[in-house]
C-alpha cells in the first residue's frame, strides 16, 4: 500500500520542525486524504459548474435573488474560514516543532472558527428563510441552500477531524503527526470550497 | 462454539423455537381457510366496482379483516424457524461465514414483505365509502406484493442448497438431498415474480403457477425444512449428552 | 487441472469467496440491463409529465417494466451476498464485529424500500393500463420516489463501512476508500433534492441530483468491487473464528 | 528560505483576506440602477477564486513541498476548474 511509503516516518519530525527546510518533498498527511480531496474537488466543481449554467440561463432571476444575500456576511464567512485554516497550518507546525501545548491553542482557534462559521451559516439560513427564502423558493436558492448546506456539512465532519486531532496532541502516547496533517489537509479543503462558494453565490454577476 | 452446558441449553432453546411451528401452522392455516379471497383466489379480471363490492360484503369484511390482523401478528413467526436454519449453516465446515450472512441478510425480507402486502389489504378493507378504483388499487398492490415478491425465499434457498454442497465433510450437517429440494422448490417459486404480465392463465395472481404451485411449495417447503432441521436438532442434542 | 472451473469447485479454498464476487457481478449487470435497458427507469423520465404523459410511458413500457422487474423479483435478493461479502471484509479488520452486523443488517432491509418497492409500484402501474390516470401518477411518483427511499441506509451504512476502514489496522481495504464512502454518503444528501424540486437539476432526473450522484455512486461501486477482488486474491488461507 | 514559516503563512493569511476584500469591493453593487450581469466582474471574481485556492493549496496545504506528481494534480484540477467554468459562463 502506497499510503505510508509517501508519508515519512513519524521521527523526523523534530529535524524538519528545526530547520524549517524541506529537502525531499513530502506530501503532508496520509496521502489516501488527497485522494478525497481531489474527489471532492471534482465533485464541487460539477456542481459549481451546474450552477453557472444555470446563472446564465436565467440571468435575471439569479441576480435578483442573490440581491437578497448579504455580502457582508459572506465576507465575514469568508474572512472567518481563512482565519481557520491559517491556525491550523500553525497547529501543524507547532506539532511538527515538538509544540504540543502551542498546537493544542491554535487547533482551539481553529475549532472555535468552526463553530463560529457555522452557526453564522445557521442564523443566515434563519434570516433568509424568515424573509420567505426557502429551498423551493427558486432555482437560485435551492442552490445557495444546496451548496452552503453540503459545505456545512463537511465543516462538521472537520470539526469531528480536529476531534481526532485533538485526540492525537492530547496523549503524548500517540502523538502521530501524520493524523495532525492529514486533519489539516481535510480542513484546508473545506477552506477553499467555502472561498469557491463565496464567489459563486455572494459575488459573481 | 463454546462447548459444555451453554450448548446444551441453546439447543434446548432451539428445541422449544422448533415446537412452536406446528402450532403456528394451525394459525396460518386458519388464517388461510377464514381469508374469503384465498381459497378461491380473487382473480384480477375483477373490476373496480366488484373488488368495492366483494372487500364490503358483510359476510366478507370481517373475515378480510380479522384473518389479515392474525396473519400479521404471525406472519414474522417463520423468523425463529429461518434463524435455526442460519445456525445449521454456520455449523457446516465452511471456511468463511458469507454464506451465513448471505442466508441472515434474506430473513427480515420475505416477512417484510408479507406484512406489507398484509397492509395493503387491511387498507383496501378499511373504509366502504372509498372509490372503488383506489380499493381496487390497494388491492393490486396487496396481489402483487404478495404473490411476485418472492426474490428473498429464492435467494434464501439457493443460498442453503449452495452451502450444502460446499459442506465437505464426513458427515454433512444436511444430506444432499435437501440441496436439491431447495433447487427445485426455488424454480417452482421463481414464476410467480412474473405474475403481473397476465391477468389469466398459470402465471396470473390466481393461476396454477403463481398461486398453488408457489404457495404449495412454499408450505411444503416449511414442513420439509422444520423436519430435517428438527431431526438435526435433536441429533446434536443426543452427541452433546454423549459426550457430557 | 489445477485451474479450471471444476478443479477450483473441488478444491479452491477461497472458493465461498470466489462465488461471492462472481454473484456480486452476475447481480450488477443484471440490475444495469434490467433498469438502463429493459425498462428505462434508469436515467429516469421527468417528474413534470402531465396524467396523460405518464399514463402513455406505462404503455409504452408495459412489457419491458413487467418482464424486467419480474427478473428483478427472481434475483433481486442475491444483493445479499455482497453485503455478505463486505460485511466479511470487516470481520477481517482489526475492529469490533459491530460494525460487520450492522452494516449487514442495515443493507438487509435496502432491497425493500431502496429497491422492490420502486418495482411494485411501476409494476402495478404497468399491469392495468386502464386505470385511472390520476392513479396512474400517483404510482409513477411513489415509484420513483422510492429510488431515494433509502437514503439513510446508504448515508449510515457508508460511514460505518468507511469507519471502520480507517480503523482498521490489518490493512484489508485502502485508507482512500475508507475516505471515499464519505462522498458515497454525501450522495445520499444530495437525493434528498429530489423529494421537494420537481424540475431543474434537484429533480429526480436532474444533472446534481441524478447524474453527478449516479458518476460518484458508478465509480464506488467499480472501486469496491475491484478491491474486494483483491482482499480475496491477498487473503491468506486460515481459518476464521466467527 | 528566509522568512520563517509562521511569518510566511501570516503573510499569506494577510494576502487571502487581502484579495477577499477586494472581491468584496468588486462584487458590492456600484452605482445606481438595478443589478445587471456583467462579465467582466463575474470572470474576474473567478480568476481571483482561483488565484486565491491555488494559494491555499500551495501554502496552507503544503503542496509547494509536496512531490511533482501532487502539484501537477492539483494544478490539473485548477485548470480543469477554469476552464469548465469559462466554458459554463461564455457559452
Amino acid at each position: 500500500m502506497s499510503s505510508n511509503s509517501l508519508s515519512s516516518a513519524p521521527d523526523d519530525s523534530a529535524v524538519r520542525g528545526a530547520s524549517h527546510t524541506h529537502p525531499a518533498p513530502v506530501i503532508p498527511g496520509q496521502p489516501d486524504m488527497w485522494v478525497l480531496v481531489m474527489i471532492e474537488a471534482l465533485t464541487f466543481s460539477a456542481y459549481f459548474v451546474v450552477y453557472t449554467v444555470w446563472y446564465r440561463f436565467k440571468p435575471a432571476m439569479f441576480l435578483q435573488s442573490q440581491a437578497q444575500l448579504d455580502l457582508r456576511l459572506g465576507v465575514v464567512n469568508t474572512l472567518i474560514m481563512l482565519t481557520s485554516s491559517w491556525s491550523i497550518a500553525r497547529c501543524v507546525g507547532e506539532t511538527r516543532a515538538g509544540r504540543h501545548r502551542a498546537a493544542l491553542t491554535y487547533l482551539w482557534i481553529t475549532a472555535g472558527a468552526g463553530v463560529l462559521f457555522s452557526v453564522l451559516k445557521v442564523n443566515e439560513w434563519r434570516t433568509m428563510a424568515g424573509q420567505g427564502f426557502g429551498f423551493e423558493t427558486n432555482l437560485f436558492f435551492s442552490f445557495y441552500y444546496f451548496l452552503t448546506g453540503m459545505h456545512l456539512l463537511h465543516v462538521l465532519v472537520g470539526l469531528i477531524m480536529l476531534g481526532v486531532v485533538f485526540h492525537q496532541l492530547t496523549n503524548p502516547a500517540r502523538r502521530s503527526r501524520e493524523l495532525v496533517e492529514t486533519g489539516a489537509t481535510f480542513w484546508h479543503m473545506v477552506d477553499f470550497l467555502w472561498v469557491i462558494i463565496f464567489t459563486l453565490l455572494y459575488v459573481m454577476r | 462454539m463454546s462447548s459444555g452446558g451453554s450448548t446444551t441449553t441453546n439447543i434446548s432453546g432451539e428445541w422449544i423455537l422448533l415446537w412452536t411451528m406446528p402450532v403456528v401452522w394451525l394459525i396460518w392455516l386458519a388464517s388461510f381457510v377464514a381469508f374469503p379471497g384465498f381459497v378461491h383466489p380473487m382473480s384480477p379480471r375483477m373490476t373496480a366496482q366488484e373488488v368495492s363490492a366483494f372487500y364490503f360484503n358483510p359476510e366478507n369484511l370481517a373475515r378480510i379483516r380479522y384473518s389479515m390482523i392474525v396473519f400479521n401478528w404471525f406472519g414474522v413467526a417463520l423468523i425463529p424457524m429461518l434463524a435455526m436454519i442460519a445456525m445449521q449453516i454456520r455449523r457446516m465446515a465452511h471456511r468463511t461465514p458469507i454464506m451465513t450472512y448471505s442466508f441472515i441478510g434474506c430473513i427480515a425480507g420475505g416477512p417484510t414483505l408479507f406484512c406489507m402486502a398484509d397492509l395493503f389489504w387491511l387498507l383496501a378493507a378499511f373504509r366502504p365509502e372509498r372509490d372503488p378504483s383506489l380499493v381496487q388499487l390497494f388491492n393490486d398492490l396487496a396481489w402483487v406484493t404478495f404473490t411476485s415478491q418472492v426474490p428473498f425465499l429464492v435467494a434464501q434457498n439457493v443460498f442453503l442448497a449452495v452451502a450444502i454442497y460446499l459442506d465437505r465433510q464426513a458427515r454433512p450437517i444436511f444430506p444432499a438431498w435437501v440441496a436439491h429440494f431447495n433447487l427445485l422448490s426455488a424454480a417452482a417459486i421463481a414464476p410467480a415474480a412474473f405474475t403481473a404480465l397476465t391477468l389469466d392463465g398459470p402465471i396470473a395472481w390466481d393461476g396454477a403457477v403463481s398461486y398453488w404451485l408457489k404457495n404449495i411449495t412454499i408450505a411444503l417447503w416449511i414442513v420439509v425444512m422444520t423436519v430435517v432441521v428438527g431431526r438435526n436438532i435433536s441429533r446434536q442434542r443426543r452427541e452433546l449428552e454423549v459426550a457430557a | 487441472m489445477k485451474g479450471t472451473l471444476a478443479w477450483r469447485w473441488r478444491h479452491d479454498p477461497k472458493l465461498e469467496l470466489w462465488l461471492a464476487w462472481v454473484t456480486i457481478i452476475v447481480f450488477y449487470n443484471i440490475f444495469g440491463i434490467v433498469f438502463f435497458g429493459m425498462t428505462r427507469t434508469q436515467p429516469p423520465p421527468p417528474p413534470w409529465w402531465d396524467h396523460a404523459r405518464i399514463a402513455q410511458w406505462f404503455s409504452d413500457h408495459h412489457y419491458g417494466l413487467l418482464i424486467g422487474f419480474g427478473i428483478i423479483f427472481v434475483m433481486g435478493a442475491f444483493a445479499a451476498v455482497a453485503n455478505a461479502l463486505i460485511a466479511y471484509s470487516m470481520r477481517r479488520m482489526s475492529v469490533s464485529p459491530i460494525f460487520a452486523y450492522s452494516y449487514l443488517i442495515i443493507y438487509s432491509l435496502a432491497a425493500v424500500p431502496g429497491m422492490l418497492l420502486t418495482c411494485i409500484a411501476l409494476v402495478v402501474g404497468a399491469m392495468r393500463p386502464d386505470r385511472d390516470p390520476a392513479l396512474l401518477g400517483l404510482l409513477y411518483d411513489m415509484g420513483f420516489l422510492s429510488f431515494s427511499g433509502t437514503m439513510g441506509i446508504f448515508l449510515i451504512g457508508s460511514v460505518i463501512w468507511g469507519i471502520a476502514i480507517l480503523l482498521d489496522k490489518n490493512r484489508v481495504l485502502p485508507k482512500w476508500f475508507g475516505y471515499f464512502n464519505v462522498c458515497n454518503a454525501w450522495t445520499e444528501v444530495v437525493v434528498a433534492t429530489c423529494c421537494i424540486n420537481k424540475s431543474g437539476p434537484f429533480a429526480w432526473n436532474g444533472v446534481i441530483a441524478f447524474y453527478i450522484n449516479m458518476v460518484v455512486f458508478a465509480v464506488y461501486t467499480g472501486v469496491f468491487i475491484t478491491y474486494l477482488k483483491k482482499m480475496i486474491e491477498r487473503e491468506d488461507v486460515l481459518q476464521l473464528s466467527f | 528560505m528566509t522568512r520563517s514559516a509562521p511569518v510566511t503563512l501570516l503573510l499569506v493569511w494577510a494576502a487571502l483576506a487581502g484579495i477577499t476584500l477586494l472581491a468584496w469591493w468588486i462584487g458590492a453593487h456600484h452605482g445606481s440602477g438595478p443589478l445587471r450581469p456583467q462579465a467582466a466582474v463575474a470572470l474576474s471574481a473567478i480568476a481571483i477564486t482561483i488565484v486565491k485556492v491555488r494559494i491555499i493549496m500551495r501554502e496552507f496545504m503544503e503542496v509547494k513541498h509536496a512531490p511533482p506528481l501532487l502539484k501537477r494534480i492539483t494544478d490539473a484540477w485548477l485548470a480543469l476548474f477554469a476552464v469548465g467554468m469559462l466554458a459554463a459562463y461564455l457559452i
